[in-house]
C-alpha cells in the first residue's frame, strides 16, 4: 500500500511539473505589462525606475529562467507575494480554500445524500414515473449554466425573502462584533450558504444521480446479483448490499474526479454569490494580472485534481477486492 | 505411405512468447504460450489439435498464419521458411494461408455487408476488378458455403451464428488459400448447427483441395474431422498421431485423462469421470521436466526433472513421456 | 433473367438488407424524446439563422432606393449593427415593436439574441468539431499503433486531463485578450477545444484497442488488407457512433462553457452578442432588477438548446447501442 | 430625463465650491459649534473590492487607499473647498525663493500604539518614497526634492530633500520652486519604529510585507479585515482632533454589482459612493429613507487622437472629428441629463475653471456642415473609393477600443453613422482588451505610433491644481514609451506656458496662465473631452453632515459626518 | 419416490418493444426424490428461464403468466415475496452458467456461503463460516480454511463453480437447479464437478434439475430428460429410453447430428436450417420448417403432448395415435 502510493505520488511530480509548465507559458502570453500591473492601473512611475524593478521582480531574465527561478521558491515552500493582497499567496491561498471547502463539502454531502437513494431507486424502478421524473430533472441540471441558475435565484429572492441573505459568506457587522455563540455564528454562515449551496448541490446532484442509476443499472443486470436473489436475500438487502458495493466503484472514480471539477465550477458562483473562496482569488489575479498568485492558485486546482484522482485510485484500490494493493 | 504425402507445413521447435508487465522495477516475465513445438502437415488431410483452454492452440495457430512472429524456432510453408516474413512479402503468403475464427459474433464487421466482408481482401489482392465479375465471384463462393445469393447484401446482423460462421469460411476461400487454420470454428455454435458446419467444411476441403489445421477442445469434434491429432498441454505438443491411434491406443496419461473426461452421450457407458486431479499451472511459471508431471497419476522422479523428448515412439505416433508404452 | 429475379425474391424473406446506420435512424426515429430534442435543435439553428435575417429584411426593405439585389444581400447577410440602434430607445420593456424589448443601448433584445445564438452555437459546433478532431486524431494514433505512442500520447493526455479545467480556460483566455472582438469567439472555440480533446481521445483509443482484439480486425491482417483500408473502412465506421456522440453531448457542454466565460468577461465579448455575454448584463443591478429581459431568454435559450442537444445525445447513442447490430 | 443645464444640484454644488473661504481657523471654529456631537454610530459602505494592501506608500487600488486615507495622516489636508486645513503639522511657511516648506508638527499626536508622532517619521516616510530599492508607484511624490536622484539612484545615503530641524520640524527642500511642490509635502506619515524596523537604505522588501497591519496617526484603526469581505474601522481614540471623524465604526463591505442597489434598500449597506447608473439614481431618489449628494465628476472620458501620425496629425481633421461628433446627444441619451460636456482639459474641480472662462471658450457644438467644410477646405474630397482622400490617401482612422465597455458601446455606432455615413471617413475600429492598448499607447508606445489614429479612455483627476493634468498630457517631454502624453502632442509654445505657469506660485495669479494652456489645447482639438459625468453618493438619511464633492471624497467627508438615528 | 416439484402449464413470457416473446411455453414437469432431471436444448429455448421461473426469478419485462409450481405441494407462483425468499438458497438452490461472474468480486468467499446460513438458519457468522470451511471440504476445496477468507478474483473457475456449489448447498436443499454448471469449464474440470455433483447427490439425496445443452453430460448424469425446442419441451423420457429410443425428429436429428468418440462416419446428419426467431415462431409446430417428417397438420396446428408409454411423451403428431392425453 505505502509502496503503491509512494509511486503514485511519484507519478504526480512530472504531471504538476508539466502542467505548471504550461501555465507558465500561458501566463507569458498575458497582455499588459506585469510590473504595469504590478505598479497599479495609472501609476506615474518614470520608465527607468520601471526597469528597476522588473529586474527587481526577476521579469527581465529569460521565462525558462523565470520558471527555474519561481520553481525554485515554490520547492522551498515559496508561492510569492501577491500584489493584490500583498501578502504571501500560501497565506492568502490557505485563507481562501477553507471558505472554498465549505461551500463543496456541504454540496457534495447534500449531493450525495440524495443523489445516492434517488439513483439506486431510479435504477430500481427504471423508465418508472419516479425515474422519469429525475432524468427530466438531472437532462435540465445539466443543460442549466450554474450562475444562470444563480442569478434566477436572487432575481427570485431579492427584497422578497428577508432572511435569506443574496451574497457574502456572513454579516459582516455580526462577524466584527463578534458572535455571541458558536450557534449563532452557524446559523449565520448557513444562511449564507443557503444559496449557493441550493445551486451546488442542484447541479452536482443532476451528474450524481445519473451516474448512479446508470452504474447500478449496470451492476443489476450481473449474474452474481441473480445469485444473491437465489439464495433468498431481501430486495433491500440484495441491493444495498450487492448491488450498491459494486456500483460504488466506478462511482468512487467518478467522485474523484467531481470534486475538483466542483471546485472549479464553483468559480462562477463565488463571483455571483461574493463567496470569498479561491475561485475569486483566481478571478482576482487574472484581472489585475497578479502572475504568482494566478500560478499558484491553478496548481492548487491541478494539484486538487490530481490528488483527485490519486485518492479516486486508492480508494477503488481499498474497496475492489480484485485490484486491492498491498 | 509416408513419403508419398506431400508436406505443406513444417513447424519445428516454434516458441511464441508473450512478454507480461510485472511491475516497473521487476524483471518482465513471459508467457509461454508456445513453447517449442514441432509437427509436419501434409498437403490434403485436416490435422487436429486439441486441449485444454489455454493451452497455446489459438497461439500456435495464428502463428503458422503469421498473425504473431515466433519467438523462436521455423514455419516453413510449401518449403519456404515464412517465420519472419516482411509485411510486404506477407501479404502474398495470405492469398496461401488463412484463417477462420472461433466467435461468429466479433469475427464479422458488423458495418459492412456480406458483399464487403467476402469480397473485399479479393479487390486488395487483385484478383478480380470491381464489377459483375467480382459479383458473380462472391455469389459463387457464398453459395458454396450454404448461402443464398440474396444474402450477399445483407449485414452480419441479420443471420444467425451458423450463418456467420459460413460467412466467415467464405470470407477465408475467397482468397483460394492452399491452407487453412480453423480456430475452434464450431465451439461456439450450437449442436444442431455444429454439424452444418462440420458438413460444409469437409466437403469444400475436399473441392478446394484445402489442408486443415482444425483446432477445437472438443475431441469428438476432433475426431470426426481431422485425419491426425495433436494433444497439447500448457504450451506444448504431448501426442500426435492419427486418429485411431489416438482413440484407440493413446500413449501419453494426459490423452488418456482427456478421453477418460468425456462424458459420452450415450447413458448405457456410465463413465468413471474423475480422471485426473487438478488443473492446468501457470504457463508462466511453467513446472519443471515434464510439464504434466504436477497432475500426472504415474509420476515419477525423473518426471520432475528432464523434459520428455517429443519422439516418435511408433510409427506416425508423437508422444513426449518417459514412460509412454510403460504405461 | 427476369425469371432469375422473380425466384431470388420469392426466395428473399421478408428481412430487407438494413445496414447498421439505417437501422440506428430506425430506431432513433422511434424515441419519441430524442425526436423532439433534435426536431428543438434543428428549430433551433434554424432560428438563429432566420430571425436575424428577417430583422435585416424588415430594415433594409424600408430603407430608400435600395435594389432588390442589395436588398437580397443585405438580408443574407446580417449585419450585426442591423438591429437598430437607437439611443433613445433604450431600455424598453417588450412591447409589440420589439418583441423582448430593448437593451441599454436601444438595440432589440430579440435581434441580439438570435445573432447571439449564432454565435453560441457556433462555438458550441467548433468546439465540437475541433474536441471531436484532436480527441479522434490523438486517440486513433494511440490506438492502433499501441506501444510507445500509445503510451506517450496517453501520458499526454492524462496530463492534459488534469489541468483544471475552468480556471485554466480563464486564464487562457485571459491571456488571450488581444484578439479582436469579432475573433474571441476562436478563442474560445480555441481554448474549449484544447482542454476538452482527451476525454474523447481516451474513449477513442479505448474502443480501437478493443477493435483491434475483435476477431474481424485480425481478420483483415489474415486477408492483407492495407492499413489505410483497415483504418478507413474497418476501425473508423466502428467508432464514428461514439463520435458523433460524443460530438453532440460535447457541443452541449461548450455552449455551457461558452456561456460561462463570456459571463465572467472572458469569453466572447461584445458588442458581439452571445448568450453568455448577453446575460453578463445582469451583473448590473439595474438590468438585474428593473430590465429582466434582457438577461432571462439567453439563459432560457442556453438551457433550452443544451437541453435539445443533450436529448438528441443521449437518443443517438441509444440508436447507435452496437449491441443491437452485432 | 432633463438637460445637464437644468440640473439643480449641479449647480449648487458648482456655486459652493467657487464661494468657498480660505483659512485654517475657519475649521477650528466650526469644530468648536459642533463639539455637542459625541462619537458613536455605524456607516456600512458598499465597495466592490476588498483587497489588502493597507500600506500608504505601496497601495495601489482605490478601495486600499480609502483604508489608508482613514488611518493615516498627512502634514495637513485639504477642506471641502479645497483649502488646506492643518492635519499633522500646526503650521507652515514658505521661504521667499519658494523652494524650501518648513512645516511645525503638533507636539500632541500620537500613532495608534502610543508612540508620538515626530519629524522623523516625516523624513523616513519621504526616505522610504526615494530608496532605491523601493517598488512603490508613489516615487513621483519625493522625486522633484533636492538629492533625490542621488539617493534614488543608491549614491548617497543623505537626503537633503527632507530633513528634520528638531522633532517637531520638518523641512523640505526642492529642486524648484514650483507651486506645485506644496502638494507633494502631503504623503501619509508613517511610523518609522514600526515600518523602518524592517527596512534598510537599498533593502525595502520588509516594509512591503507590512500591509495588513496598518499602524497610523489617523482617525481611525483597522479593527478587523478579512479578504473579500470587509474591512472594519475603529475610531482612534487617541486621534488628535476630538471633535473629527464623529462616526464611531466604518464597515467597508464587499457587494456586487448585481445586488449593490439592493443591499442599500435592505439596509445592508448604509453607504454607496460615485454611482452614475440613472436607473440606479431613479431608485435612489425613490426610496424614502436615503439622501443622495452628487457632484460633477472631477475627470472625464475622452478621445485622444495621434497627433503625431496619420490624418489626425492635421489640426483641421481633428476639428472636423470634433465639430461632428455629437457629445451632446451622447451625454443626454447615454446618462439621460447626468452629464455634462466640457470642452476644457482641467477638472471641474480645478481652481483654474471658472464659470465665465468656461461660457467663453470655444465650444464644439454639433454641427456637420462646418465639419464637411472644413475638411473640404482642407482639400480632403470624397473620391472614388467613396472616401475622403488627400493626394491618393484615404482619410482613414484606426480607432481603439475595448470590449465590454458600455460607453463605446454606445460611441462607436454614434460615429459609424456621423464619422462614417456622413463625413465618409473610413474607419477601422479594433477591439483590444484594456491592457492592450495601454501597451499601444504607453508603455510601447513608440514602436506603435503609426499602429492608430484615436482611442478611448476616462480620467479622473485628484488634485485641485490644473498643472498636472495638463503637463502630464501635453508636454512634449512626456512623448515616448512609458510616458503619458499618449496624443504625442506636441507644441513648443505650449511647453514653455506650462513650465511658465508652474513656477507661478500664486493660485490665483496662476489662473490665467492656464486658461490660456487650455484655450490654445481646446483650439487645437489636442483631444476631445466627451463627457464629465455627474457622480452620485447614495447614503442612508441617518448619516447628516456628509458632504461630498468630485474631490472631496467620502472618505474625507467622514471628517464631518455624523449620525443621527 | 417422492415428488419434490411438480410444474404444470408453466409459461413465462418477455414483452419486449419488438414483441411477446415466450421463453417457456406451457410446460409439465416433476422432479422427485433423489433423481436428476436433465433439461437439453439448443441456446434461447428457455431452458434458463424454466429454472428461473420455479424460483420467481423472473424480472421485468418478462412475467409467468400461466401456470402452476408446486414445491411440496406448496405452490409457489403467485406466493408472498417473504415464502418465496424463505424457499430460495434454503430448500431450492440454484448455480449458475459462469462461475467467473455468479460471485460477487466485492465480498469474500465466506461471506458469500454464509449470508445464505445466516439467513436460514440464523447462526451466527462465526457458525457460519465454520460451516462454510465444511462445505468448501465437501466440495473437495483443499485448504478450505485459508480459501474461505478469499475473495473469487483469486480463484479459477473450477474453483469458483465449487464454491458455488458448496454455496447452493449450505443449507441442505431439497431441490438443487443447476444451470449449465459446467459449460464454461474445461473437460477434466467438468468431470471433476460432474462427479462431485454426482457424489452429493447419492450422499444427501437432493433432487437435481441439471440443464445443459450437451447430450453427453445429460447421458452421465441424468435419470430423466426433457428435450426443449423454442420454449417447449418435445420430448420428455428416462435417460436410458430417450438415448436408445428417441421418438421427436427433433430428439432424433439432435442425436444423429453429433460427433461421437465411439463410431466414425464420414458425415454427420444434419438439422438442416435454423431455430426460429421468438418473434416469428411458425403458426403449427415450432419445428415443421425444419423437420423431415413434416405433415400438413403439423403447419397449421400445435401438437398435443403424447405419451409413448408410462415415462416416456413427445409432442409430435407421429406419436397421435399412439398415446392419448
Ligand atoms: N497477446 C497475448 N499476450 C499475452 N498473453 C497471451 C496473448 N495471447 C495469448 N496469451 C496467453 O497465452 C496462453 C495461450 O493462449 P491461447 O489463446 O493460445 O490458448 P487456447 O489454447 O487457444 O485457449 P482457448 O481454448 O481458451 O482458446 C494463454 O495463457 C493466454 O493468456
Ligand atoms: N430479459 C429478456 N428479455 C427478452 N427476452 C428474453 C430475456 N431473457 C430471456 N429472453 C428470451 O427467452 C428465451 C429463452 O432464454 P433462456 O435464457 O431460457 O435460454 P437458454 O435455453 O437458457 O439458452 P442458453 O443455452 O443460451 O443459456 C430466449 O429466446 C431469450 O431471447
Ligand atoms: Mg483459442
Ligand atoms: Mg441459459
Amino acid at each position: 500500500m505505502l509502496r503503491f502510493l509512494g509511486k503514485r505520488l511519484l507519478q504526480l511530480i512530472p504531471t504538476l511539473l508539466i502542467i505548471s509548465m504550461l501555465i507558465f507559458i500561458v501566463l507569458d502570453f498575458m497582455p499588459g505589462d506585469p510590473v504595469q500591473a504590478y505598479l497599479g492601473q495609472g501609476s506615474e512611475v518614470s520608465p527607468e525606475r520601471q526597469e528597476q524593478i522588473r529586474e527587481q521582480l526577476g521579469l527581465d531574465r529569460p521565462l525558462p529562467i523565470q520558471y527555474f527561478n519561481w520553481l525554485g521558491r515554490v520547492l522551498t515552500g515559496d508561492l510569492g507575494r501577491t500584489n493584490i493582497y500583498n501578502a504571501d499567496v500560501s497565506e492568502v491561498i490557505f485563507g481562501f480554500i477553507w471558505n472554498s471547502f465549505l461551500l463543496n463539502i456541504f454540496a457534495l454531502i447534500f449531493a450525495l445524500l440524495i443523489a445516492i437513494p434517488v439513483g439506486i431507486k431510479s435504477a430500481v424502478k427504471k423508465y418508472g414515473l419516479f425515474d422519469n421524473f429525475f432524468t427530466v430533472f438531472s437532462l435540465t441540471g445539466v443543460s442549466m449554466p450554474t450562475f444562470f441558475f444563480a442569478l434566477i435565484l436572487i432575481f427570485l429572492f431579492a427584497r422578497n425573502i428577508e432572511w435569506i441573505p443574496l451574497n457574502g459568506m456572513r454579516t459582516s457587522i455580526m462577524a466584527v462584533r463578534g458572535y455571541d455563540s458558536l450557534w449563532q455564528n452557524i446559523v449565520d454562515v448557513g444562511r449564507h450558504m443557503l444559496l449557493p449551496v441550493l445551486v451546488l448541490t442542484m447541479t452536482s446532484l443532476a451528474t450524481l444521480t445519473r451516474y448512479t442509476r446508470n452504474s447500478v443499472i449496470e451492476v443489476i443486470n450481473q449474474d452474481y446479483i441473480r445469485t444473491a436473489r437465489s439464495k433468498g436475500l431481501k430486495e433491500k438487502v440484495v441491493i444495498y448490499k450487492h448491488a450498491f458495493r459494486n456500483a460504488l466503484l466506478p462511482l468512487i472514480t467518478i467522485l474523484g474526479m467531481w470534486v475538483p471539477a466542483l471546485f472549479g465550477g464553483a468559480i462562477l458562483l463565488e463571483t455571483v454569490f461574493l463567496w470569498p473562496g479561491i475561485g475569486r482569488v483566481l478571478l482576482n489575479g487574472i484581472t489585475s494580472q497578479d502572475l504568482s498568485l494566478v500560478m499558484a492558485t491553478l496548481v492548487f486546482y491541478a494539484l486538487l485534481r490530481v490528488i483527485g484522482n490519486l485518492l479516486a485510485d486508492v480508494s477503488y484500490g481499498l474497496a475492489d477486492p480484485r485490484v486491492r494493493v498491498k | 505411405m509416408r513419403d508419398k504425402r506431400e508436406p505443406i507445413l513444417e513447424v519445428k521447435n516454434v516458441k511464441k512468447y508473450f512478454p507480461v508487465s510485472a511491475g516497473v522495477f521487476k524483471k518482465p516475465l513471459q508467457v509461454k504460450a508456445v513453447d517449442d513445438v514441432s509437427f509436419t502437415m501434409y498437403k490434403g488431410e485436416t490435422l487436429g489439435l486439441v486441449g485444454e483452454s489455454g493451452c497455446g492452440k489459438s497461439t500456435l495457430g495464428r502463428t503458422i498464419v503469421r498473425l504473431y512472429e515466433p519467438t523462436d524456432g521455423e514455419i516453413i510453408f510449401k518449403g519456404n521458411d515464412i517465420s519472419h516474413l516482411s509485411s510486404h512479402k506477407l501479404k502474398y503468403l495470405r492469398q496461401q494461408m488463412q484463417l477462420i475464427f472461433q466467435d461468429p459474433y466479433s469475427s464479422l464487421n458488423p458495418r459492412m455487408n456480406v458483399n464487403s466482408i467476402v469480397g473485399e481482401a479479393m479487390l486488395t489482392h487483385k484478383m478480380v476488378k470491381k464489377g459483375p465479375e467480382y459479383e458473380d465471384r462472391v455469389v459463387e463462393i457464398v453459395e458454396k458455403c450454404g448461402l443464398a445469393a440474396y444474402h450477399v447484401n445483407r449485414y452480419p446482423h441479420q443471420f444467425s451464428g451458423g450463418q456467420r460462421q459460413r460467412i466467415g469460411v467464405a470470407r477465408a476461400l475467397a482468397l483460394n488459400p492452399e491452407f487453412i487454420v480453423a480456430d475452434e470454428p464450431v465451439s461456439a455454435l450450437d449442436v444442431s448447427v455444429q454439424s452444418q458446419v462440420l458438413n460444409m467444411m469437409n466437403s469444400l476441403k475436399d473441392e478446394f483441395g484445402l489442408s486443415y489445421l482444425f483446432i477445437s477442445h472438443d475431441l469428438s469434434v476432433v475426431k470426426h474431422i481431422s485425419d491426425r491429432i495433436g494433444v497439447m498441454y500448457l504450451g506444448s505438443l504431448v501426442e500426435l498421431t492419427n486418429k485411431e491411434a489416438l482413440y484407440e491406443k493413446p500413449l501419453h496419461p494426459y490423452t488418456k485423462a482427456l478421453l477418460a473426461a468425456i462424458p459420452e452421450p450415450d447413458p448405457t457407458k456410465i463413465k468413471k469421470m474423475e480422471a485426473i486431479k487438478g488443473e492446468i499451472p501457470s504457463n508462466i511459471n511453467t513446472p519443471s521436466g515434464c510439464k504434466f508431471h504436477t497432475r500426472c497419476p504415474y509420476m515419477k522422479d525423473i518426471c520432475k526433472e528432464e523434459v520428455p523428448e517429443f519422439r516418435e515412439l511408433e510409427e506416425d505416433h508423437f508422444v513426449a513421456c518417459h514412460f509412454a508404452g510403460e504405461i | 433473367m427476369s425469371e432469375a429475379n422473380v425466384d431470388q425474391n420469392v426466395n428473399a424473406p421478408r428481412l430487407k438488407p438494413e445496414g447498421p446506420w439505417k437501422i440506428a435512424w430506425n430506431r432513433f426515429k422511434k424515441n419519441k424524446i430524442a425526436l423532439v430534442g433534435g426536431i428543438s435543435f434543428v428549430a433551433i439553428v434554424i432560428a438563429v439563422i432566420i430571425i436575424p435575417m428577417i430583422y435585416s429584411f424588415n430594415l433594409w426593405r424600408d430603407v430608400e432606393g435600395v435594389t432588390t439585389g442589395q436588398l437580397v444581400r443585405e438580408t443574407l447577410n446580417v449585419d450585426l449593427r442591423a438591429h437598430g440602434f437607437e439611443l433613445e430607445n433604450s431600455e424598453q420593456p417588450p412591447s409589440r415593436e420589439n418583441l423582448l424589448g430593448t437593451d441599454r443601448q436601444g438595440r432589440d433584445v430579440m435581434f441580439r439574441l438570435f445573432y447571439g445564438g449564432r454565435i453560441s452555437m457556433l462555438v458550441g459546433v467548433l468546439s465540437a468539431f475541433l474536441t471531436v478532431t484532436l480527441g479522434t486524431l490523438v486517440g486513433g494514433v494511440a490506438g492502433y499503433y499501441g506501444g510507445k505512442t500509445d503510451g506517450f500520447l496517453m501520458r499526454f493526455a492524462e496530463i492534459v486531463q488534469s489541468i483544471p479545467f475552468l480556471p485554466m480556460m480563464m486564464v487562457i483566455s485571459a491571456a488571450m485578450r488581444w484578439v479582436p472582438s469579432e475573433q474571441t469567439m476562436l478563442v474560445v472555440v480555441f481554448v474549449v477545444g484544447i482542454l476538452s480533446w482527451p476525454g474523447l481521445a481516451r474513449v477513442v483509443r479505448g474502443q480501437i484497442l478493443s477493435l483491434r482484439e475483435q476477431e474481424f480486425m485480425q481478420a483483415t491482417e489474415i486477408l492483407g488488407i492495407s492499413d489505410t483500408s483497415r483504418i478507413g473502412r474497418h476501425l473508423l465506421p466502428n467508432v464514428l457512433a461514439y463520435i458523433i456522440v460524443s460530438a453532440t453531448l460535447g457541443m452541449g457542454s461548450a455552449i455551457l462553457m461558452e456561456a460561462g466565460l463570456s459571463f465572467l468577461g472572458l469569453g466572447v465579448t461584445p458588442p458581439m452578442p452571445s448568450w453568455g455575454n448577453m446575460i453578463q448584463t445582469a451583473r448590473n443591478s439595474t438590468v438585474f432588477l428593473n430590465y429582466p429581459w434582457i438577461w432571462i431568454p439567453p439563459g432560457l435559450m442556453i438551457m433550452l438548446t443544451v437541453v435539445s442537444v443533450n436529448l438528441l445525445g443521449e437518443g443517438l447513442r441509444d440508436a447507435f447501442d452496437p449491441k443491437e447490430i452485432r | 430625463a432633463c438637460g445637464t443645464d437644468e440640473d439643480p444640484v449641479d449647480e449648487e454644488e458648482n456655486g459652493e465650491a467657487v464661494e468657498g473661504e480660505n483659512g485654517e481657523d475657519e475649521d477650528e471654529g466650526d469644530d468648536e459649534e459642533e463639539a455637542a456631537h459625541e462619537i458613536g454610530g455605524t456607516v456600512m459602505v458598499g465597495v466592490t473590492e476588498i483587497s489588502g494592501n493597507f500600506n500608504p506608500a505601496y497601495y495601489s487600488s482605490s478601495y486600499d487607499g480609502y483604508v489608508v486615507d482613514l488611518t493615516f495622516q498627512t502634514l495637513m489636508n485639504r477642506d471641502i473647498d479645497g483649502n488646506w486645513v492643518m492635519e499633522a503639522a500646526d503650521d507652515w511657511e514658505v521661504n521667499e525663493e519658494g523652494d524650501q516648506i518648513t512645516f511645525y508638527m503638533n507636539e500632541d499626536n500620537y500613532f495608534s500604539d502610543g508612540e508620538q508622532v515626530t519629524a522623523h517619521d516625516v523624513v523616513w516616510s519621504y526616505k522610504l518614497l526615494s530608496d532605491p530599492s523601493y517598488t512603490g508607484r508613489y516615487g513621483s511624490i519625493a522625486d522633484g526634492l533636492l538629492g533625490y536622484d542621488e539617493y534614488a539612484d543608491g549614491d548617497t545615503e543623505d537626503f537633503p530633500g527632507v530633513v528634520a530641524e528638531d522633532d517637531f520640524t520638518v523641512v523640505f527642500t526642492f529642486q524648484e520652486p514650483l507651486r506645485t511642490n506644496i502638494a507633494n509635502t502631503t504623503f501619509h506619515i508613517m511610523p518609522e519604529h514600526y515600518y523602518g524596523e524592517a527596512m534598510e537604505y537599498g533593502d525595502t522588501e520588509g516594509v512591503t510585507e507590512l500591509s495588513t497591519d496598518p499602524i497610523g496617526s489617523g482617525p481611525y484603526t483597522l479593527g478587523d479585515f478579512a479578504p473579500e469581505e470587509y474591512v472594519y474601522l475603529e475610531r482612534n481614540l487617541d486621534y488628535m482632533y476630538e471633535d473629527l471623524f464623529l462616526i464611531e465604526e466604518i464597515l467597508l463591505e464587499a457587494t456586487e454589482m448585481t445586488t449593490e442597489m439592493d443591499d442599500l434598500l435592505t439596509g445592508t449597506v448604509d453607504l454607496l459612493a460615485g454611482q452614475i447608473d440613472p436607473d440606479n439614481i431613479r431608485d435612489a431618489e425613490a426610496a424614502e429613507n436615503i439622501n443622495l449628494n452628487s457632484y460633477p465628476r472631477s475627470g472625464y472620458g475622452y478621445v485622444k487622437t495621434n497627433n503625431e501620425f496619420g490624418p489626425t496629425a492635421e489640426k483641421e481633421v481633428r476639428q472636423a472629428l470634433y465639430y461632428s461628433f455629437n457629445l451632446e446627444e451622447f451625454v443626454s441619451e447615454y446618462f439621460d441629463g447626468y452629464a455634462n460636456t466640457q470642452y476644457h482639459p482641467y477638472s471641474q474641480e480645478s481652481w483654474a475653471v471658472t464659470d465665465e472662462w468656461v461660457d467663453s471658450i470655444a465650444a464644439y457644438d454639433f454641427d456637420m456642415d462646418r465639419a464637411k467644410e472644413i475638411l473640404d477646405d482642407a482639400d480632403w474630397q470624397v473620391g472614388d473609393s467613396g472616401y475622403r482622400e488627400k493626394d491618393g490617401e484615404e482619410l482613414e482612422l484606426f480607432i481603439l477600443t475595448m470590449p465590454e465597455h458600455d460607453i463605446l458601446e454606445t460611441l462607436v455606432p454614434m460615429w459609424e453613422r456621423d464619422w462614417g455615413g456622413e463625413l465618409d471617413i473610413n474607419l477601422n475600429i479594433s477591439q483590444q482588451e484594456f491592457n492592450s492598448i495601454l501597451d499601444t499607447i504607453i508603455y510601447d508606445s513608440d514602436a506603435n505610433v503609426e499602429e492608430w489614429s484615436m482611442f478611448f479612455l476616462a480620467t479622473t483627476i485628484t488634485s485641485y491644481d490644473p498643472h498636472g493634468t495638463v503637463e502630464g498630457s501635453f508636454h512634449s517631454r512626456n512623448i515616448g514609451s512609458g510616458q503619458n502624453n499618449t496624443s504625442r502632442y506636441s507644441n513648443p509654445e505650449l511647453d514653455e506656458m506650462m513650465d511658465d505657469a508652474e513656477r507661478i506660485m500664486d493660485q490665483e495669479e496662476a489662473i490665467p496662465a492656464y486658461q490660456e494652456i487650455g484655450e490654445i489645447l481646446t483650439e487645437d482639438a489636442a483631444f476631445m473631452p466627451v463627457y464629465a459625468n455627474t457622480y452620485f453618493d447614495f447614503y442612508d438619511e441617518k448619516i447628516v453632515d456628509f458632504e461630498t464633492h468630485g474631490i472631496y471624497n467620502w472618505v474625507a467627508a467622514m471628517r464631518h459626518a455624523r449620525i443621527e438615528e | 419416490m417422492k415428488e419434490i416439484l411438480k410444474v404444470e402449464n408453466l409459461t413465462t413470457h418477455f414483452f419486449t418493444d419488438k414483441g411477446v416473446v415466450r421463453a417457456v411455453d406451457g410446460n409439465s414437469f416433476s422432479i422427485y426424490e433423489g433423481k436428476t432431471l436433465g433439461v437439453v436444448g439448443e441456446s434461447g429455448c428457455g431452458k434458463s428461464i424454466t429454472a428461473m421461473s420455479i424460483l420467481n426469478l423472473i424480472e421485468k419485462p418478462g412475467q409467468i403468466v400461466d401456470g402452476s409450481v408446486k414445491f411440496l405441494g406448496e405452490e409457489l407462483v403467485g406466493t408472498t415475496d417473504k415464502r418465496i425468499r424463505e424457499i430460495r438458497g434454503n430448500e431450492i438452490s440454484m448455480i449458475f452458467q459462469e462461475p467467473m461472474t455468479s460471485l460477487n468480486p466485492v465480498f469474500k468467499v465466506g461471506d458469500q456461503i454464509g449470508e445464505a446460513l445466516i439467513l436460514h438458519r440464523n447462526m451466527s457468522k462465526k457458525e457460519a463460516k465454520n460451516v462454510g470451511i465444511e462445505m468448501l471440504q465437501l466440495v473437495g476445496i483443499p485448504r478450505a480454511e485459508k480459501v474461505i477468507d478469499d475473495y473469487p478474483h483469486q480463484l479459477s473457475g473450477g474453483m469458483r463453480q465449487r464454491v458455488m456449489i458448496a454455496m447452493s448447498l449450505a443449507c441442505n436443499p431439497k431441490l438443487l437447479i443447476a444451470d449449465e454448471p459446467t459449460t464454461a469449464l474445461d473437460v477434466t474440470i467438468q468431470a471433476q464437478i460432474l462427479s462431485l455433483m454426482n457424489r452429493l447427490k447419492t450422499e444427501t439425496d437432493t433432487a437435481i434439475m441439471m440443464i445443459t445443452h450437451d447430450l453427453g453430460v445429460v447421458a452421465q448424469m441424468a435419470d430423466h430428460v426433457l428435450v426443449m425446442y423454442s420454449g417447449k419441451i418435445v420430448e420428455s423420457a428416462p435417460v436410458n429410453e430417450l438415448y436408445g429410443n428417441p421418438k421427436h425428429p427433433y430428439t432424433i436429428g439432435l442425436l444423429k447430428s453429433i460427433p461421437r468418440l465411439d463410431e466414425t462416419r464420414e458425415e454427420l446428419n444434419t438439422i438442416e436450417g435454423t431455430v426460429p426467431s421468438p418473434f416469428e415462431l411458425p403458426q403449427g409446430c415450432y419445428f415443421e420448417p425444419r423437420c423431415d417428417k413434416a405433415m400438413e397438420i403439423c403447419k397449421h396446428k400445435h401438437p398435443e403432448t403424447y405419451k409413448i408409454n408410462e415415462n416416456h411423451t413427445a409432442s409430435c403428431y407421429l406419436y397421435a395415435e399412439e398415446g392419448e392425453e
